[in-house]
């Protein structure tokens, strides 16, 4: 690691970090009024909440949650696998072919299943 | 047929019991088919003893290799030393189909299973085969005394199936031991027991590789202190499971004695015969005594028997000539006599629905065929001249003095024990006033009789002329000994000094 | 083409998974017939293992796919087991789902999945193929523990399970890691090699690199301690699962065991004097736990430790020259066939929502069906290793091994052990024939189940009798 | 210099071992499980480094795609446990007991 | 190091944290301006200082004003004020974040030493992107779930859901690009555009892969929250979404995160698919080696762009209604000042240029110089692709999210890999 780009990395992520941070410093110096309607989760003026913030929601979410991990995954295996791609060759392609076609069926499974089906 | 007949011998009961239990058999035609199958044993067993030659070394043997990779075969033989054990296992059972009727179809088959088992533990000259059998033995019995006992039943059960197999396995790892150590020294694999017989070892695992093969042969004999199954299972067990029990399981146990620890383990044999033969004599002793107290009729026999086991033990510890030939004599008598004896009392407790030894009386002036047969067994139990026990005990005896003269004294005074109490209950039975429940106790039908009969013929023949037997036991026990007293004169070289020096310490 | 050959079986079963979820999403395929398909590609599977021509005894240096797998007789036979225990569970299933009501096609799929990864995981000759295959099959059996969500019991064995295969896992991939370091390879050949010319005590790095991964191994066969979850695991568990998992994730794991034992000789030296005390353990813990069990599957799953304690006797004897694991093979066949009788029969005698599932409930089964209980003693008496059933070779093989690796001492407690054993083995055989029946064990529905126990009954006996793969 | 990465990694192995053994949270305990993993991660791409092979990086990525199976996994079985019990404390799970 | 490096690594960084700052004005007054533009509206017009409104850009001003001066309310019912706080913090910082490793200009080479001309100059790059995008969510769901309200969570989930669905095909359309440019650095990926494919036509990703670029947009656009995939702020449905309790700065800081996104996934796309910074036809080699003919076109053509930007700018810069005095005219011709003043300005830099270079480190400044101008120049068009969008279609029902990602895009990237890499093999 050369010190040229230790430098730019600390400098950089430093700036990413104290911008944000010198901006939320409004918020000691902005002003101060208090009030009950302020205080309350904010329903589109609906007086009393309806429903609680953490009540359970679709399943769906965390299904799609589940789908992305092992997609993502699945993706991420790709990434060598294309950069080297001109190496590899015919094997290559070949292997990476069963890959994707188990992926597509891993799709089709899924979405035949209806876990895609957002009503 | 000849090179099968051992095979035949085996696995002929062992089908016909399977086939028992498969097939929807009624109780009568069960019994029948049992009795077909035990003569055809009987005749194939007396084929067997008729044309053994005595010329030392296995006859009738059949080989085949099995599992090749530790070198183990499917053999089987017949020498002088299980002849009459093989003999006794195959012609006592017909009595069991004839005399006790009422048992259900897979008590049938479960003793065809035992026969079968039995004889094969006998005939095998595998020590792997000896084993396999050996255990299988044991399944029947723990269904018949499970499934056909007495009220007590279960925790009989519990108590012979654990001991004996507790034993047993323990001996699978002596076995094993045995093997490996055989494969060290030779080479390759094997568990002929000709060929392990052959071995000598020694040192410390071999010390327990022996211990594991007393406990496991000790436990079916039984030898004191692992007696306590004994009376339980005796009492508890449906009398043909007591007579397979005491007539032949047993023996089987000393058998397995002379057959395997003798010859592969000599120095500790040698070294610890004497405490075994006390052992003996103290088994004898203790269940002769107990048996004197006993009510219940059974628990006595089974008592006597134990005692009688006893001397059959001694008669192997104590690795001479005439010990060696009394005990496989004994084995034979003690079968026959022990066997006739637990018969006749399952007919009793059949007809009479009581074993207690007090409800009884009388019977000798109401059955006295019954009586007479009865009387029979029980004085060649006790050893009376005249009858197949007094020779084998008298040998037996014999050797023992020359082995130690007071392990020989104390054995011949137990004796006298067993004497008393066989009569006193003798008496008590047979003769007494008899009583509501005596009174219609019928003697032996015809059939009956005729079953028994033989037996009972059996037992004056080789009370009075034990030539045959004799003559095709005692080179095989000879042979059998040599390699033992080879041990023993080694054995004798090198602890006199070391006794010396003990003494000078002291 | 040759390596396509070695991995056919694999790739008919892993394409039937496959095929099988596909069809079920179409919503064209019945309950029924979804388990006589598995059972079919399991057989065919079975039929193609067994013509797959492996070359004799085999080290397992012998490698296909250039060092990522290794074939040999044992592989050859590991995987035949691994193939009979998914058909005979399909069977099982088949049959249990006559009376439990939460199945679909993908059981069956994730079975074949499973199955795959046993396969694969029995031929692993390399550390990350080791750990692909590890997943692939337990990723698949937890799934199918935790299949019926209906049931809070199910979802805690899963999370059970889970959470201790994913730390057996995570402790695994330390070790490769750890190993990776210390021989520069994942190879097992190259490891090997590494091995043969730099001592093993030496590099502290491969020292705790392979105790990571025994302790992963340890885990997932429930060896002494880390064996508590196994009891709860199976139990909450759906009965075919828990057949399922007890023979062929056993088989595959001891499997994979035995080839990375044996890379090399000081390696080896050094862990067998751990695995001894191991083995001990784990067979008195487990006999420990069975005794005290009341139900049925908990008493076999604690049983299935101890036999993992025979097992690892078994590990400890095998020589690392001339390796064939003929005695380990046999073992496992043999104590497939036994578990996988017992849960037949089970499967059908189970009722509803496996109503029947102590000592208690099977009382007096001989007398109203004495064929099955007839056959569950036999299964009983080969797991108790009574003679002449498969259980008492396999026993005899494995006291043989210890003995002749000098370890008389393990052999006489394994025997010690197998003793205690009887106790809880006899007690269902005395529930079944010596207790008055108090129901009528009726069996509702065509099933395959008790066919599969008549053949597992006889196959006990074969396997005893035939022992071809020695 | 690998020193340093693997006494790292060791480090994380073991916190992830420690948070596995005393926490309570079921996330919490698949989270210590992920950290082990990664840990293992790291060290294999150190020693992959430091071996000038590839099957470091291999084995990293594999280990990666189980990671999320099993978390896929994971958070399917809390989501059913949580449905059943309400809690996600382990000490609530107690049916089964060994 | 010595000085320059110190100077070129300020310089670097300086443009990689503040461009994308500066930007977001641009884009805010972009967006306006297009709206206006779009949907025929009259767009900011009344901010200015003194009568000068910038073209609207004071509104801008005026709006960092506003929010600077508001209240800034942490509601009462918010348990977790640090995650509240964090949220946005880590949306803005993600974002700037993700500008590290974009190229802007080839590499420089002054006194034979090589200058990478990225904020962070290391290697990463695709996969940089990716990390730190994918970070970027975890801001989003923290603002959702610490806003403890119904709309905060659901706006949350949604654009989660939303930014983890479309991170799929957008990784895959990625997968076919890499098969093509063999490397994940993005200065590598920009060379590699440099060349020219059948010598005529400019080697961009954009002609190499047409399904892919189509793909990657589309994930673009979802992964931004931009309409029509804002279904994380629908405020028809759920008010703001995830920032509704936000107030502020903390809201201004979600706000100016979404345009630093826009601007560097602009600055994404045209690294990838639209040639980077380079300018077609002339690569950098070429234009180093003519620099004084490119220096000499270049002042002939800076006073022709002013007159016509100027004859534009006085047909449209004047009230829609007869005025005396337009105050308007006035501003478009004080506007007119100062653009000659800097045209003439440059202009001069050219000539001393064209007098004074001797060696190669001018032109190279030089070149570099333009081909930032290029890139950003290419960055705002694609910027204005998204505003365009944005003003031109619907929002999509979330349903239709869904299945455009998982049903359309993700086969389509699958197909897009197959067919890539079988012709990279074809022709390897």
């Amino acid at each position: 690691m050369s010190a040229e780009l230790v430098l730019s990395s600390v400098i950089f992520f430093g700036l990413a970090v104290i911008i944000p941070v010198i901006m939320l410093l409004t918020a000691v110096f902005g002003p101060r009024s208090g009030g009950v309607a302020k205080n309350d989760a904010y329903e589109s003026g609906i007086k009393h909440v309806v429903g609680m913030a953490d009540q359970k929601f679709s399943v769906k979410f965390y299904l799609l949650a589940i789908l992305f991990l092992i997609f993502d995954i699945e993706a991420v295996f790709m990434y060598p696998w294309a950069v080297s791609l001109r190496e590899l060759g015919m094997f290559g392609f070949l292997e990476m072919v069963v890959f994707i076609l188990l992926l597509l069926t891993g799709l089709i499974y899924i979405l035949k299943k209806g876990v895609l089906n957002w009503r | 047929m000849f090179e099968n007949t051992l095979s035949i011998m085996i696995f002929l009961p062992i089908v016909a019991g399977l086939a028992l239990m498969v097939l929807p058999v009624g109780r009568e035609a069960a019994r029948a088919a049992g009795l077909v199958v035990a003569v055809l044993v009987v005749i194939l067993g007396l084929k067997v003893f008729i044309n053994f030659t005595g010329a030392g070394g296995l006859e009738f043997v059949e080989k085949t290799s099995w599992f090749a990779y530790v070198g183990v075969n499917y053999s089987l033989g017949v020498d002088g030393i299980s002849l009459l054990v093989l003999l006794a296992g195959a012609c006592l059972f017909p009595m069991v189909y004839l005399l006790l009727k009422t048992k259900s179809k897979g008590f049938y088959a479960n003793l065809l299973l035992t026969q079968g088992a039995m004889i094969g533990a006998i005939a095998a000259a595998d020590m792997v085969l000896f084993y396999i059998f050996w255990e299988v033995m044991l399944l029947p019995i723990f269904f018949m005394i499970g499934l056909f006992g007495g009220p007590n039943r279960l925790p009989a059960t519990l108590k012979i199936t654990l001991y004996t197999i507790a034993g047993s396995l323990l001996m699978l790892a002596a076995i094993v031991y045995v093997g490996v150590s055989y494969h060290a020294q030779a080479g390759v694999w094997s568990f002929d027991i000709a060929e392990l017989s052959k071995l000598s070892l020694t040192g410390p695992a071999a010390t327990a590789a022996f211990i594991f093969f007393m406990v496991a042969f000790a436990i079916k004999i039984p030898l004191f202190p692992f007696h306590t199954w004994l009376p339980d299972a005796y009492t508890e067990a449906p009398t043909a499971a007591t007579f397979v029990l005491s007539a032949i399981m047993a023996k089987i146990g000393v058998y397995g004695v002379i057959r395997f620890v003798l010859p592969i383990f000599a120095e500790d044999f040698t070294r610890y015969a004497l405490i075994l033969c006390y052992s003996g004599v103290i088994g004898m002793m203790y269940c002769g005594i107990a048996a004197i107290g006993q009510k219940d009729f059974k628990r006595m026999l089974a008592f006597s028997s134990a005692s009688h086991m006893g001397i059959i033990a001694v008669g192997v510890f104590c690795m001479n000539l005439q010990a060696l030939t009394g005990t496989l004599y004994q084995i034979v008598a003690h079968a026959t006599s022990t066997g006739v004896l637990f018969l006749l009392l399952g007919i009793i407790e059949e007809r009479m629905e009581t074993r207690t030894i007090s409800d009884l009386g009388g019977i000798a002036y109401k059955a006295p065929i019954f009586a007479v047969f009865f009387a029979v067994a029980m004085l060649a139990s006790v050893g009376l001249p005249g009858t197949s026990g007094f020779i084998g005990e008298f040998l037996i005896i014999l050797g023992a003095v020359k082995f130690n003269m007071m392990v020989g004294v104390l054995a011949g005074t137990t004796l006298i024990i067993g004497v008393c109490y066989m009569l006193w209950m003798f008496q008590r039975v047979f003769f007494e006033k008899s009583n509501t429940r005596t009174e219609g106790f019928k003697d032996l039908s015809a059939i009956e009789t005729l079953t028994i009969l033989p037996i009972v013929v059996l037992i004056i023949v080789m009370g009075i002329y034990p030539q045959p037997f004799l003559a095709r036991i005692t080179p095989a026990a000879a042979e059998h000994l040599a390699a033992v007293s080879t041990v023993q004169q080694q054995l004798a070289d090198t602890t006199v000094p070391v006794m010396e020096q003990t003494t000078q310490k002291n | 083409m040759l390596d396509f050959i070695i991995i056919l079986p694999l790739l008919v079963v892993g394409a039937g998974a496959i095929a099988l979820m596909l069809l079920a999403s179409m919503e064209n395929l019945s309950e029924g017939s979804t388990a006589l398909v598995s059972i079919g590609i399991f057989a065919f599977a079975f039929a193609v293992q067994l013509m797959v021509s492996v070359s004799g005894n085999v080290a397992p240096y012998e490698t296909a796919f250039s060092g990522m797998l290794t074939a040999s007789t044992f592989t050859k036979v590991a995987g035949l087991i691994i193939l009979a225990c998914g058909l005979f569970s399909c069977m099982i299933a088949q049959t249990y789902f006559t009376q439990n009501k939460f199945s679909s096609p993908e059981f069956y799929s994730l079975m074949m999945f499973a199955a795959s990864g046993m396969l694969l995981l029995t031929m692993a000759a390399e550390l990350i193929t080791l750990f692909i295959s590890l997943e692939i099959m337990s990723l698949a059996i937890y799934v199918l523990v935790g299949y019926d969500r209906s049931r809070i019991k199910r979802s805690e064995a899963v999370l059970k399970y889970l959470m201790l295969g994913a730390f057996a896992g995570a402790f695994f991939t330390m070790g490769a890691a750890l190993i990776y370091g210390g021989a520069g390879s994942t190879r097992f050949a190259l490891i090997s090699k590494y091995l043969a010319t730099n001592s093993f005590l030496e590099s502290p790095v491969l020292v705790a690199g392979t105790l990571l991964v025994i302790v992963a191994f340890l885990f997932k066969v429930a060896a002494f301690p880390f064996h508590a979850w196994v009891v709860d695991v199976y139990d909450g568990a759906p009965l075919p699962v828990t057949g399922f998992m007890a023979t062929g994730v056993k088989t595959a794991i001891f499997a994979v065991f035995a080839n990375f034992i044996v890379l090399d000789n000081g390696m080896k030296g050094v862990w067998v004097d751990y695995l001894f005390y191991v083995a001990v353990f784990t067979m008195f813990a487990g006999n420990l736990i069975a005794i005290g069990q009341n139900n049925l599957k908990r008493m076999l799953a604690a049983s299935g430790i101890v036999h993992s304690g025979y097992l690892i006797i078994a590990l400890v004897a095998v020589g690392t020259e001339n390796f064939t694991g003929g005695v380990i093979i046999f073992y496992l066949a043999a104590y497939a066939a036994a578990t996988l009788g017992v849960f037949t029969a089970l499967a059908y005698l189970g009722g509803t929502d496996e109503r029947r599932d102590s000592f208690d409930d099977f009382k007096g089964l001989a007398k109203v069906r004495p064929y099955t209980a007839a056959a569950i003693t036999i299964f009983m008496l080969s797991m108790a290793g009574i003679p002449p059933t498969a259980g008492f070779m396999g026993k005899f093989y494995i006291i043989t091994d210890a003995i002749r690796a000098d370890q008389m001492l393990l052999a006489v407690l394994g025997i010690v052990s197998s003793i205690l054993s009887m106790w809880y083995y006899l007690r269902l055989v005395i529930m079944m024939y010596f207790k008055e029946p108090e129901e009528s064990f009726e069996v509702s529905g065509v099933s395959l189940a008790p066919v599969g126990t008549m053949i597992l009954a006889v196959s006990v006996f074969a396997i005893g009798f035939y022992p071809v793969f020695l | 210099m690998i020193a340093n990465y693997l006494s790292l990694s060791v480090i994380l192995f073991c916190f992830g071992l420690l948070g596995v053994i005393s926490r309570r949270n079921v996330f919490t305990v698949f989270m210590s499980i992920e950290l082990m993993l990664n840990a293992a991660n790291l060290a294999f791409v150190a020693l992959s480094r430091l071996h000038e092979n590839m099957d470091g990086h291999v084995l990293a990525l594999m280990v990666m795609a189980v990671a999320a199976a099993e978390a896929a996994l994971a958070l399917a079985v809390v989501i059913l446990l949580h449905k059943h019990k309400g809690n996600l404390d382990t000490n609530v799970f107690s049916l089964l007991r060994g | 190091m010595s000085a320059l490096d110190i100077l070129l690594v300020i310089l670097r960084i300086a443009f990689g944290a503040f461009v994308p700052l500066s930007f977001v004005a641009v884009l805010v007054w972009m967006e306006r301006r297009g709206a206006g533009y779009f949907q025929d509206r009259s767009g900011p017009n009344r901010c200015n200082v003194l009568g000068f409104r910038a073209g609207g850009l004071i509104q801008n001003i005026a709006d960092a004003v506003k929010l600077i001066f508001k209240e800034d309310i942490v509601p009462g019912h918010i348990k977790h004020k640090l995650y509240f706080i964090l949220a946005p913090t880590l949306v803005f910082i993600t974002a700037i974040l993700s500008f590290a490793m974009v190229p802007f200009a080839d590499t420089l080479v002054l006194n034979g030493k090589e200058y990478i001309m990225q904020a962070i100059p290391a290697d990463l790059g695709i996969l940089w992107f990716l990390a730190v995008v994918g970070f970027g969510v975890y801001g989003i769901i923290l603002a959702g779930w610490s806003s403890h309200n119904k709309y905060g969570v659901l706006g949350g989930l949604r654009a989660a859901a939303q930014v983890i669905s479309y991170e799929i095909p957008m990784g895959l359309a990625l997968v076919s690009l890499l098969t093509i440019y063999s490397t994940v650095n993005l200065s590598e990926m920009a060379r590699f555009q440099g060349q020219l494919l059948f010598g005529f036509i400019p080697m961009w990703g954009v002609f190499l892969q047409p399904l892919g670029v189509i793909i990657f947009i589309v994930a673009a656009f979802a992964e931004t929250n931009r309409t029509p995939f804002d279904l994380a702020e629908g405020e028809s449905e759920i008010v703001a979404g995830f920032h509704v309790e936000y107030s502020s700065m903390k809201f201004a800081l979600f706000f100016m995160g979404e345009y630093v996104a826009m601007f560097v996934s602009s600055a994404l796309i045209v690294t990838l698919y639209f040639g980077s910074y380079q300018i077609p036809w002339f690569s950098t080699e070429t234009l180093v080696n003519h620099s004084k003919p490119v220096v000499f076109l270049l002042m002939l053509a800076m006073p022709v762009a002013a007159y016509f930007f100027n004859i534009w700018m006085k047909k449209n810069n004047r009230s829609q209604y007869e005025r005396p005095n337009d105050p308007r005219v006035f501003e478009a011709q004080v506007y007119a000042a100062v653009i000659w003043s800097i045209v003439i300005f440059i202009e001069i830099i050219f000539l001393g240029f064209l007098i004074f270079s001797s060696g190669a480190g001018g032109a190279r400044i030089l070149v570099a110089l333009l081909q930032i101008a290029c890139f950003l120049f290419k960055t705002f068009l694609m910027c204005f692709v998204y505003i365009w969008v944005r003003w031109t279609l619907p929002r999509f029902r979330y349903d239709q999210l869904q299945r455009l990602g998982w049903q359309r895009l993700l086969p389509l990237a699958l197909l897009n890999i197959f067919i890539t890499s079988a012709v990279v093999v074809s022709l390897a």
